[in-house]
């Protein structure tokens, strides 16, 4: 008997591993880098609708594009921006005029949460003095309080986060979906860890991953993974550790369309709901791609 | 006044750079260029085992030399070492990993508290803010450095809307109260285009330390939104060394912190 | 009796190959030869999609052959991939990663329960055994394969001195009460060099499901220091057949567990 | 100015980094594999009293040994043993004749209990189920149970483990401590993580060490240890992975040694007490060592 592939197509994995109404999305990536923007496009191509979005502790196009597409009911982030380049515009409106309920947490919380998910863990006590600040007064329901055992003292927790789906960018697997972080990994394998089902976008299907890398390397086992899809450039406008640099020319451009309705639908169709993703590659055109690849650093 | 051969934060950086010790381990988050450049700056001159973590990339010691604008960028991670984000986690709650982390905020007030969530209340901002990340660790480290890019009287403020990187708290009762058992030992310094301020010891209110050079006290009041602390003589702040921007301008050879 | 051309230990690897299904995700802690050997067995023959993880070394899928006795050998990482240990911890606790999870102990008694810690009172123990490692996580493993060498009325006895791997408990109303929340579904099997057993549903007892070929009844009963359930027709345990050995041996070409 | 070393003499880190009484000493090495076996002879050698011995989740000869060497008070382990090879003699026999305190546990105990020492948390609360072995009975002192404030339930929970010394061995590191694990990390990484002091030993002190591996891989970072002490072969008679293979006829040789008091006080004078850790390959003979080498996968 042969083992079997988990490699499909983009679309395939979508529809199948993502409901109509998804409970819970964890988006992998920080700040501008490895963000499964192939995947998440896709989830606005076919109209996923997302009551609960959870983003790394730095999201960034990756949320503000879900956000801007209308189909995000609520967010648990500690922060979505564009770093350097500026707020994230969709975030912000949408929080400012209330078309998003958003869950403010903290970096920790989000660390603490994905470890409890992981672990079957009830919670996670944090440490004394992140009490200190005003969060957990706007957010009740998800930080509590309770007695450590061993000094009588009330500490502040962290709810368990269990996503029921995680889309997370990986630059390699091998076609059974254990895969590498080349560069950094965030709290992308976290969310693997936690989540029911993971969907990973890879830029490049790669059959002796562990021979290539040794198996310490590989350190998402394949067994978490529901689909693997290959999708080059699948990050950009990110970039992809050990891959291309995120595009901020792209970035800025996005920044500015965000500034009125009619530039942003001219985005989404022009990126997202008027081309396939198999397309998109093609859209930002080889030569700019290329000059990308030249770019990042730990090839 | 003549030419300057340096840009604001330029000396900012060098600033920061003196701050921090040989030995010493320092950490800080997204849009950390001055940091960044001042941390690897103090390694080539006078602090070559300080230690610094750039943020979600989790890279310790980056060489960057030429420095990237992003905290998260894999150039980073041509470093000594490199951690998964949790290890850095870790390291933050830890409570004594860490002498230095730098902050800063939306607003900061009179005791070092910084904001990153909104202006205006939570429920209806003015302004919403990208969030807080890993502020909330400021009280488990050694010290907090605070910078800020825009030394004006919304961003210093007498009390933020929205305490998300806590310092003295309330001030000195509070501070003494909540603070008691915790391994940090609050704000340190706070440096802006127009001077360096660190604290008083009793008040734990905010103090003029020194003006940058052509900065009055007056435009520095006038741009405060709250009263400083205003000691007997004001120096003015060192002008950076032809050896600090020689090392600061190896490491920012792209002119990132430069042209900020 | 012909002579055998094979050892009982490839009889118990082969029992514990057949019961993994295609797709499941195994685990087992130190001195797992005789699983280790299984899992990788199924993979060639009839389970390519089974995942296994020989416990310490957090590999996933080693290619084993040809195989080592060490659980935590280097040998282990030429493999699939490899998880640091409180990676494995975490798949561990989850409650739904794990389909079958292999134990064992100094004791294992009729509800399945497995005690490594010692024989006698804790306090005094007659024998001090190694500890329990990761057995306490049986109550959130999918199901539980227990084996054993030692199939003898000191080894399978009524009730364990300490209960360090949790069975069905104290039985059906334990069970049903103090796990009834729980992702496990307790004990499935357990194979020792005699016969093949399982659990019965109603009274959680364990059952004879197959004798080893040579073996008697009596054998067992004489040497199971509790009352087995006994059904009323009772197989021989299948013998390997030639693919099957085939593919152990080449598993297992140094003879680890051939000759054990 | 120069950034300075870490790399002492092995005697000297002892002496230096280990008090005369050490409130709690963690060992590294998992199995018969990465023990740090010339650190821990060498305490031996210099006669520390340990208050409180922490081991991986699966301690070896490294615990046994100073077990054996009378110096140990109390242990905190979930298993001491030699795997296929037997019961770990002075271990077992420190138990049943009370001459050692143990505090049982299980291995997530350590994990969770390294992982809140190392965060700060105040504990780690326990996945449901955990509760039902008869441990907790037995360690009522470490085992506790607080209120989950999500549920309302009792859960069980693990106590910080703070080690004030951590011996562990590395493949390899920098002169200034960063170092990485060429194979399994086991929990090694961890108790750095949670130890106040961390004595590294290391087969090689390698100057360029991420440019050499990536940095991703070195993912011990210095400041977190105290003293960097080059011992090739210190592994010996465990393994060092991706280095050498552990000496099964030396360790049955030991497991022989410590039936009667003579043979054992004999392996300790021709092994431990008796010579220099430095004469110690010698001891064991190049050629025996070469043959390990030969051994053990991984390179």
């Amino acid at each position: 008997m042969e083992r079997t592939s988990k490699v499909i197509s983009i679309s395939e994995a979508i529809q199948r591993f993502v409901g109509d109404t998804c409970a819970s999305l964890a988006i992998g990536g920080m700040h501008m880098h490895n963000n499964p923007m192939a995947l998440i496009r896709e989830v606005i191509r076919q109209q996923k609708k997302i009551k609960r979005l959870i983003t790394s502790p730095s999201g960034s196009i990756n949320a503000d594009l879900l956000i801007g597409s209308g189909l995000v009911s609520e967010v648990l982030t500690s922060y979505v921006g564009l770093e350097h380049l500026g707020l994230a515009p969709n975030f912000r409106r949408g929080v400012e005029k209330k078309t998003i309920n958003l869950l403010e947490c903290d970096e920790p919380f989000l660390v603490y949460g994905l470890q409890a998910g992981a672990g079957g863990l009830p919670f996670i006590p944090y440490p004394a003095g992140l009490e200190l600040t005003d969060i957990p007064r706007v957010n009740p329901e998800l930080y509590r309080y309770t007695t450590d055992p061993y000094t009588g003292k009330q500490v502040m927790t962290a709810a368990p986060i269990k996503p029921e789906v995680a889309l997370i960018h990986c630059q390699e697997a091998d076609p059974f979906g254990n895969a590498i972080f080349k560069g950094s990994e965030f709290t992308d394998r976290q969310m693997i860890f936690a989540a029911d089902t993971v969907i990973l976008q890879v830029e490049k299907v790669v059959p002796n991953l562990a021979e290539k890398y040794g198996s310490t390397k590989v350190n998402v086992p394949g067994f978490l993974v529901s689909a693997v899809v290959e999708a080059p450039f699948g990050c950009h406008p990110t970039s992809s550790h050990g891959y291309y640099t995120y595009d901020e020319g792209h970035l800025k451009g996005y920044l500015k369309a965000c500034k009125d309705t009619e530039s942003y639908s001219e985005y989404f169709k022009q990126y997202v709901t008027g081309i396939a993703e198999e397309n998109y590659s093609q859209q930002i055109g080889a030569e700019q791609l290329e000059k990308l690849r030249q770019g990042g650093g730990v090839k | 006044m003549s030419e300057k051969v340096y840009s604001t934060s330029e000396l900012m950086s060098c600033v920061m750079a003196r701050h921090l010790k040989n030995g010493e381990v320092a950490v800080m988050g997204a849009v950390s260029m001055i940091p960044m450049a001042a941390c690897r700056m103090a390694q080539l001159t006078h602090a070559p085992n300080l230690y610094y973590i750039t943020g979600g990339s989790g890279a310790v010691n980056p060489y960057l030399e030429p420095m990237v604008p992003s905290s998260c960028d894999d150039e980073l991670l041509r470093s000594d070492a490199a951690l998964a984000l949790p290890d850095v986690i870790l390291l933050e709650g830890h409570g004594k990993r860490l002498d230095v982390f730098f902050g800063g905020g939306l607003q900061i007030d009179k005791y070092g508290n910084c904001n990153l969530i909104c202006i205006g209340d939570w429920e209806k901002p003015a302004l919403r803010g990208p969030g807080t990340v890993g502020l909330p660790f400021l009280p488990r480290a050694g010290r907090v450095v605070i910078y800020t890019m825009s030394h004006n009287a919304k961003t210093l403020i007498e009390k933020v809307d929205f305490n998300s990187g806590p310092g003295f708290l309330d001030g000195p009762e509070s501070w003494s109260t909540k603070a008691k058992d915790l391994p940090g030992k609050g704000p340190a310094l706070v440096v802006t285009p127009l001077c360096v301020m660190d604290f008083d010891e009793e008040t734990k209110v905010m103090r003029l330390k020194s003006l940058h050079p052509g900065v009055t006290l007056e435009q520095v009041v006038e741009n405060t939104g709250f009263q400083l602390v205003i000691p007997d003589e004001i120096p003015v702040t060192q002008e950076p060394t032809s050896i600090e921007l020689e090392y600061l301008r190896k490491v920012d050879s792209a002119g990132i912190v430069r042209n900020m």
